[in-house]
């Protein structure tokens, strides 16, 4: 293997650890469960990439590369959905998100101004909110009424 | 240097079951969990190479298409408190009915 | 005549296909007494059988049997077992006799049961008196044990029930708990369990081993009741009479005492014993038992009772005969089982004579009875007498035996053991016998229904004459006993 | 889940890899012993996936449950078999050599035969435990 | 016989190329077994219609590397950010939620777009409403979240999906 | 393996006889499970059972004719594959639990059909079979790892079994037994996994020189230590005997004789297996005080089990803990690791299996008529099932170890290992024990005989019928003939004892 | 230092995991959080069975003559096993625990307990039945 590659091959594979690590620490860090995920999806999407590809390039044009590579697709693949689904499942059972700013308009997408909030939008989220400093933005009356039912038995 | 990444993996593999066991809720622990199973994959890979046994790799990828259903699957029962039962009223009431892949044989 | 091999594996296993007769004629109580009869007397004749070849210089055997390597079911005739065997099957045929007049007359339930398990109790029996080795002995002391347990809770009520824990209690747990613990020492000790002349222990354990088995053996053998193991015999009093009979006669205590002379004799030896001074306890323990048995007795109101602790008593002066390790003493322990089976049963068949005619259990309640019964109360006072050891009747020839060999080594407290109990023995006999013929009889029944008695069903008689016939006739022709007595001794 | 899109195409596009690798697990000769469990635990989870994503009844159109009940049996009844028949021709019970002339691929054949079994017998239990837990947890 | 035969030939070529990688033993009779298996396997999933533009989008081949590696891009800059919000001390995050209108007409592409910004670190798709053409994120900046409305990936995959659009709905 | 062409040729059935043994059973269960008929699935149990016998009596005989039989499985040479191994010592214990199932199965029908709905018996029976496979496995195999999974199959069928017993309580008594028993298994196969990784070998043999080379090292003992606890849980050795009573008195009838007769019997051996065969040439068992640590435990389990029986109120718990206790004089033989002690414990593993067989036959008996084993509810039921509670107390004679009995033989044997290893007092010890069971069989008989009968005994009108007291009797018979003539019995434990024993402190023996 | 805990990382996770696994086990009251603890319990298994052959310096297999097709196949294997063993006994938990949930109306150890599991049932219900 050419030296060049074996450099770069270890680079992946050190910057790959890193950043598995910084999204781990993420998960433990982030205050709720959504950003929670944003931090492991650091951690599956360039930390699994670099070290897999790391691992690749040692291992050379063989089956083993191949096989890393499938590995690779299969968790890249996979793992949003997977994500989304835990997002999706969150907020279907009330998991209210931990929410910062001013709030946007919701067909438009313009941020308000602070303290305003469009009128047109009921959100079951900010009633039971009221006292948070955390104003709340979204998705109103549109949200799928059956989503709501799940059984909370978490 | 494999050794560096085995250690970067099972750094995060204990802070992944730190969150696993603290929660606080269903999802923190799913979450915790998927990752956990990416990172064996990982795990797996990295030890193949460390111990030049490929055929880690193999069970990798087992453990990769395994990982998915599985996270699925909880994430499925706590929502429905089922894992399908009848098929649920939403799925029924796709308004897209026909294009959802649910066809007879 | 059957064959010099095979006449004592027959002998044995008469009583036990008896039971399995007796078991198939039940429903015909007729049938399944005369079948126990038949048994009975088939058993006599075949145990005379084997007397003949004994005495004829031949030693019939049986076996041996291998249950596992080193450990063999055998048997063999030696003096003591044949004497045992001849008593045990003797009275038998009397108690059987007795017992189909007690049961009928008391209109006994579960008859079938009874006779069954009294054939395998002689099975046992049988088994005990020719064992060859100390496993066979044991497995047949247990399987004695074991039968005797529904005779002793025939009645199956709650005095039964608790009765029957304490007999089976106390009799299983002394003999698994000390005799069979010995018995594996001895085989580790000795590499075999045969009963053979002189003992098989000699040189191969030290004084003190020695007084530890002496211990567990002779408080092992719980059915030769010595204090304190001695309360089963009084808790089994609940039993019907003629089973009373078995315990204190024929069989069970029978078995105890014979066994302690018998393991004295041919597994430790004499000799062994007097040079090691290993049974030298036994002594004492024999002579307070006797005394202290014959105090109770003394305060005993209920007869049963009263002729249990006589028991208890008289059990121990065979131990203590046999403990006085001579040759002569052991003669006259072997010379007093037979006296006593023959008195006490005596004793028993006429309480229960009592009973079955009168209802009545008390000694208090006897008073005049000798009027409305002279025959059970004749019979009574013989078997009295011979207990005290008055002549002419069998138990002064025991006595006799033990006193002068006593004196021989002047073992001036055996003699005072001796001495003493007699006198007891007369303070606790005598006043019965004073009351039934010379007291008043009591004014007032609450039941007028037995105030008209007279004597006991014809049965009941008839066996109760004939033991005490017996009793007389062992003092005047003795020399069948007495002949082996001194076999056994090596005189 | 309504209208879960993401969920549905990745399902389709995933299936048939996960179907063709557990074969390829289970037949590819090159693999060591013990591919007759991954394959089995993979089609297993090929099913389940299907149930959870279009819902119990359509998987249960391609999969019965009679037929997955009979596969546990059915594969260890080929595992025995296999046994059975090399004790038939004279060699050791699963001694595959008197498969073919050629003791290498006999003894390949022989595995392969005793992995369907396996294969069987897994997917078959794994599907019906699904089967069992998924139609139950509704009902109270 | 066959549901869509298209897609049958070519599922199963594509199944037999990554079981030849898979492989890496080229004798005939694995070849033989290999290409069996395909097909079978091809069929099965053709016979319980699987095999549909969703299953297998073939119109997407040629632009899909062309989205993919600008994709890849917009991860590696979204990861970096995400980064260095972690290892902050303070951590600055301003967790949002906003629900936008994508402008894409196909369910591969929303469930594209969806997928992406799923994706791409800092964003995750927590719903999507074909019906009400809804796709609802949340992001762990407020700028993130501001960024997904007519954002550059909503056009590249609009521009991606082109070929589906007005087929087989 | 031979190189080259192979010639195809024929069947011999007695070179097959170790396959077959495993074998067979495991095909009957999916003919069992196949067939969906009760009755259907039950002959095929019986025609299975009523096999084994033939064949482990037929290894026995070719061990004591050919010395030790190496049978490889799937064409790999041992160690890589997997090794059935027969000797004196598992042919023994193959015999007793074929014996067992074979005098099981003609009973069954009858309870199960009580116990178990129609639909279910065809599943059941696939179950018992599964046991009896697993059951077999574990006592053949010469592999450590393949002990384990045999272990597993015999357990979880087990499990199944129990929680088909016919209250619910039947359900808590297979989950925690699920709890204990999986947490034993797992403990063993940690054990062995630390072996392996140590040795590079499963198989026993193998091991046995191989642990000799390498003495006792740290990770050696620490498997040896989890495989003494894995086992003591599957064998139910006191204090960890927990799951043991409410098995099995919930389980069905049927399930609790054949498991009482044979489940834990079976544990015993590969403990015994892995004490003399893996640990014994490098003499580590009582060079680390092992075998006084198991002396304890027995000691404890013979009282304290025993104790605990006298208060029971379910007949079948009280014969559980009876087990409990009995399993106690099984180990303490062990324990003495001398000729006569081990050949005490082997014999008394078939001792026990007969009279524990017939009192849980006894026992199911009662159920099918009175519908209860309490005590209360069978009082004076021997007057209407006579010839099952003669059974029962002769079956209970033996337990006590009266002379005759196959219980005494046992004793015997345990008594002079002790006075032979100089511990005379432990002979005490083990007679007092097993004068406890005076008192819980005492109450049982005062119960059933002396008691009046209650109106549901009233209503009994006949007894079980023949094809229950046939196997009944067979067990009890067996009680006290092989108390009179043990030759067979105690000479076949004395051989399989003479294998285990050959192999204590001889670093030669292991790995040929 | 670093080393040994590379060596012999696999002993140290399974040492975590079975302890982690049997205190859950013995710790909760919940038959399902039981089982999840048995379950983590046998995963300690799996991970030991990974460590390669010559880690605690014992000796390598001997790989008879004639071995060229497979590899030495153990490990992998014996974990596959471990694995079905691990799910079947998950499966048949699970199973049990459902039914217990259906007989006993809870699945709190501690519930059925002080209910009196010990006392019988009003009738002999739930008259066995498949899981
Ligand atoms: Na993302
Ligand atoms: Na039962």
């Amino acid at each position: 293997m050419p030296p060049i590659a074996d450099l770069i091959s270890w680079v992946m594979i050190c910057a790959g650890s890193f950043f598995l690590v910084v999204g781990a620490i993420g998960l433990v860090r982030m205050p709720d469960v959504f950003t929670r995920m944003h931090a492991v999806s650091v951690a599956e999407t360039l930390g699994v990439g670099l070290l897999l590809g790391g691992l690749m390039i040692q291992a050379g044009l063989t089956l083993v590369t191949f096989k890393l590579a499938l590995l690779f697709f299969l968790i890249f693949f996979t793992s949003p959905v997977a994500s989304h689904s835990i997002a999706r499942a969150a907020m279907a059972d009330g998991v209210k998100p931990i929410l910062s700013g001013p709030e946007i308009d919701a067909r438009t997408g313009r941020l308000l101004p602070a303290g305003e909030k469009d009128p047109k939008i009921v959100t079951p989220i900010d009633a039971g909110e009221a006292e948070s400093s955390a104003s709340v933005l979204v998705s109103g009356g549109y949200r799928d009424e059956d989503d709501k039912e799940g059984p909370k038995n978490v | 240097m494999f050794i560096v990444a085995m250690i970067a993996v099972l750094i995060a593999l204990a802070l992944a079951v730190f969150r696993a066991l603290a929660g606080p809720n269903v999802f923190d622990r799913v979450l915790a969990a998927n990752f956990i199973g990416v990172l064996a994959i990982l795990l797996l890979a990295v030890l193949g190479f460390l111990n030049g046994r490929p055929e880690f790799l193999d069970v990798g990828l087992v453990y990769a298409f395994l990982n998915i259903v599985g996270t699925y699957a909880v994430l499925k029962f706590f929502r429905y408190g089922a894992l399908g039962g009848e098929a649920p009223p939403e799925e029924a009431l796709d308004e897209r009915k026909g294009a959802s892949g649910v066809h007879e044989i | 005549m059957l064959g010099f091999e095979t006449i004592l594996a027959v002998t044995i296993a008469i009583p036990f296909i008896g039971a399995f007769a007796i078991a198939a004629c039940g429903r015909i109580p007729n049938l399944r007494e005369a079948v126990t009869l038949t048994t009975a007397l088939l058993l006599f004749f075949s145990v005379f059988n084997v007397y003949d070849y004994f005495q004829g210089g031949l030693s019939p055997t049986a076996g041996p049997f291998e249950v596992l390597p080193g450990l063999d079911i055998a048997f063999a005739v030696e003096p003591l077992g044949m004497m045992f065997a001849i008593i045990a099957s003797g009275l038998w045929i009397i108690n059987s006799i007795y017992s189909i007049g007690y049961m009928r007359g008391n209109n006994e339930p579960r008859q079938t049961t009874f006779y069954v398990c009294f054939a395998i109790s002689i099975f046992g029996v049988m088994g005990i008196a020719f064992a060859a080795n100390l496993f066979t002995f044991f497995l047949f002391y247990e399987i004695l044990s074991l039968a005797t347990y529904p005779l002793v809770t025939h009645k199956q009520n709650q005095d039964a029930k608790i009765g029957g824990r304490i007999y089976i209690g106390i009799l299983l747990g002394t003999s698994m708990f000390l005799m069979l613990p010995a018995i594996i020492w001895t085989a580790s000790l000795a590499g075999t369990l045969d009963f053979a002349e002189g003992g098989i222990l000699a040189g191969k354990a030290s004084p003190e081993v020695l007084t530890v088995l002496t211990v567990l053996f002779m408080f092992g053998v719980g059915k030769a009741a010595l204090m304190p193991i001695h309360f089963w015999l009084p808790a089994a009093m609940v039993a019907p009479t003629p089973v009373s009979a078995l315990l204190h006669a024929v069989a069970v205590v029978k078995a105890g005492v014979f066994a302690v002379v018998k393991i004295l004799v041919y597994v430790f030896g004499i000799d062994l014993l007097n040079e090691t001074g290993a049974a030298d306890w036994l002594l004492y323990a024999a002579g307070f038992t006797v005394i202290a048995a014959s105090l109770v007795a003394l305060r005993q109101d209920n007869l049963k009772k009263r002729l249990a602790y006589s028991t208890v008593s008289q059990l121990s002066y065979v131990i203590l005969a046999a403990a006085i390790l001579t040759p002569i003493s052991i003669a006259g322990a072997a010379l007093h089982i037979a006296a006593h089976a023959i008195s006490k049963i005596t004793l028993f068949f006429a309480a229960g004579s009592i009973y079955t005619a009168a209802h009545k259990t008390e000694i208090s309640q006897l008073g005049g009875i000798g009027r409305r019964m002279p025959w059970t109360m004749t019979a009574f006072a013989i078997g009295a007498f011979s207990m005290i050891g008055v002549p002419p009747t069998a138990g002064f020839l025991g006595k006799w035996f033990m006193l002068s060999a006593a004196m021989t080594i002047e073992q001036w407290f055996a003699v005072g053991v001796i001495v003493l109990s007699t006198l007891l023995n007369t303070a606790y006999f005598l006043p019965i016998v004073y009351k039934a013929f010379m007291g008043k009889e009591e004014e007032h029944h609450d039941d007028g229904h037995h105030e008209d008695h007279g004597e006991a069903p014809l049965p009941i008689v008839m066996a109760l004459t004939a033991t005490a016939a017996g009793a007389v006739l062992l003092f005047l022709f003795p020399n069948l006993f007495f002949d082996l007595a001194s076999q056994l001794a090596g005189l | 889940m309504r209208l879960d899109v993401i969920l549905r195409i990745i399902t389709k596009l995933l299936l048939p890899f996960m179907l063709m690798f557990a074969l390829f697990v289970h037949f590819h000769g090159d693999f060591s012993p013990g591919g007759g469990f991954q394959a089995g635990v993979i089609i297993a989870a090929a099913v389940v996936f299907h149930a959870l994503v279009f819902g119990l009844y359509p998987t249960q159109k391609i999969v019965p449950m009679w037929f997955a009940e009979l596969l546990m049996p059915l594969g260890v009844a080929i595992y025995t078999g296999v046994g059975f028949l090399t004790m038939a021709l004279g060699e050791n019970f699963l001694g595959y050599n008197v498969l073919y002339f050629d003791p290498k691929y006999a003894q390949e054949r022989g595995v392969i035969w005793i992995e369907v079994g396996i294969l069987t017998t897994v997917s078959g239990t794994m599907i019906s435990i699904f089967y069992a837990f998924a139609g139950r947890g509704r009902q109270k | 016989m066959l549901h869509s035969p298209v897609r049958f030939v070519v599922l199963s070529l594509l199944l037999y190329a990554v079981w030849l990688l898979l492989s890496g033993v080229y004798i005939p009779r694995l070849l033989i077994k290999g290409a069996v298996i395909c097909v079978v396997v091809a069929y099965v999933v053709d016979r319980v219609r699987l095999l549909d533009n969703e299953g297998l989008p073939l119109e997407l081949l040629p632009r899909a590397v062309l989205y993919w590696s600008w994709l890849a891009l917009e991860i590696v800059k979204s990861a970096l950010n995400v980064t260095r919000i972690i290892i902050s001390p303070s951590l600055p995050i301003s967790p949002t939620v906003i629900v936008f209108r994508p402008s894409q007409k196909t369910d591969v592409g929303l469930a594209t777009h969806g997928n992406s910004i799923t994706l791409t670190p800092g964003t995750i798709t927590t719903g999507i409403s074909k019906s009400r053409n809804t796709i609802e994120v949340h992001a762990i900046e407020r700028d993130g979240a501001a960024g997904c409305v007519d954002s550059a990936m909503d056009r590249q995959v609009s521009n991606f999906e082109r070929p589906l659009v007005g087929k087989g709905e | 393996m031979a190189a080259g062409p192979v010639e195809v040729g024929s069947f011999n059935f007695m070179d097959q006889l170790p396959a077959l043994q495993v074998a067979l059973p495991m095909f009957a269960a999916t003919l069992a499970a196949v067939v969906r008929k009760g009755n259907i699935a039950w002959l095929i149990a019986l025609m299975t059972s009523l096999s084994m016998p033939i064949i482990a009596v037929l290894l026995l005989h070719q061990t004591f004719e050919q010395g030790v039989i190496s049978y490889e499985m799937g064409g790999w040479e041992p160690p890589i594959g997997i090794e059935y191994r027969v000797d004196t010592a598992n042919a023994y214990v193959l015999v007793i639990i074929s014996i067992i199932a074979a005098i099981v199965m003609p009973y069954a029908k009858r309870v199960v059909e009580a116990d178990i709905p129609a639909e279910h018996q065809s599943y059941y029976y696939t179950m018992y079979l599964m046991c009896l496979c697993g059951l077999l496995g574990i006592t053949i195999t010469g592999d450590a790892f393949n002990a384990f999974v045999f272990l597993e199959i015999s357990s979880l069928s087990t499990y199944a079994m129990i929680a088909m017993g016919r209250d619910r309580r039947a359900l808590m008594a297979a989950y925690q037994y699920l709890i204990m028993g999986t947490v034993g298994a797992t403990l063993y196969v940690i054990g062995v996994g630390l072996l392996y990784a140590m040795t590079g070998t499963l198989n026993f043999n193998d091991l046995s020189g191989r642990i000799a080379d390498l003495g006792p090292q740290r990770p050696v003992l620490a498997a040896l230590a989890f495989i003494t606890v894995g086992l003591s849980l599957k064998i139910a050795l006191f204090p960890l005997h927990k799951w043991l009573p409410n098995s099995y008195a919930y389980a069905p009838s049927m399930a609790t004789v054949f498991l009482a007769a044979t489940a834990t019997k079976v544990a015993i051996y590969l403990l015994v297996r892995v004490y003399f065969t893996i640990y014994g040439p490098a003499d580590i068992v009582a060079s680390h005080d092992v075998d006084t640590l198991v002396l304890i435990l027995s000691l404890a389990a013979m009282f304290v089990a025993s104790f605990v029986a006298c208060f029971q109120l379910n007949v079948e718990r009280m014969l559980a803990f009876s087990s409990v206790a009995q399993i106690g004089y099984i180990t303490l033989g062990i324990s003495f690791a001398s000729q006569t002690g081990l050949t005490g414990g082997l014999v008394h593993l078939v001792n026990h299996a007969f009279m524990k067989g017939a009192l849980f036959m006894a026992t199911g008996a009662l159920m099918l008529r009175a519908g209860s084993v309490k005590l209360d509810d069978l009082a004076g039921i021997a007057r209407k099932m006579p010839i099952t509670m003669a059974a029962f107390v002769l079956a209970g004679l033996s337990l006590i170890g009266v002379p005759g009995t196959v219980g005494f033989v046992s004793k015997w044997y345990l008594a002079s290992a002790s006075f032979e290893a100089g511990q005379g007092w432990l002979a005490f010890a083990i007679m007092l024990s097993s004068l406890i069971a005076v008192i819980y069989i005492g109450r049982v008989v005062e119960v059933v005989y002396f008691r009046e009968p209650s109106p549901a005994v009233e209503r009994i009108t006949k007894e079980v019928p023949v094809s229950m007291l046939l196997p009944m009797w067979l067990m009890v018979v067996a009680c006290f003939y092989f108390g009179i003539n043990a030759d067979l019995t105690a000479n076949t434990a004395a051989s399989a004892a003479d294998v285990f024993l050959s192999a204590i402190g001889n670093a030669s023996t292991g790995g040929e | 230092m670093l080393e040994d805990i590379v060596n012999y990382y696999n002993y140290f996770i399974t040492l975590f995991l079975m302890s982690a696994g049997l205190y859950i086990v013995v710790a909760r009251g919940n038959m399902v959080k039981k089982l999840v603890g048995l379950g983590l319990f046998q995963t300690s298994v799996y991970l030991l069975y990974l460590s390669p052959g010559k880690i605690l310096g014992g000796t390598p297999p001997i790989l008879g003559e004639g071995f060229t097709v497979f590899a030495n196949p153990l490990p992998h294997v014996l974990i596959l096993t471990a694995i079905v063993v691990g799910v079947a006994t998950l499966a048949l938990g699970l199973a049990l625990v459902v039914r217990i949930n259906e007989a006993f109306g809870t699945i709190e150890e501690t519930e059925i307990f002080e209910n009196g599991s010990e006392v019988d049932p009003p009738e002999p219900d739930n008259k066995a039945g498949g899981l």
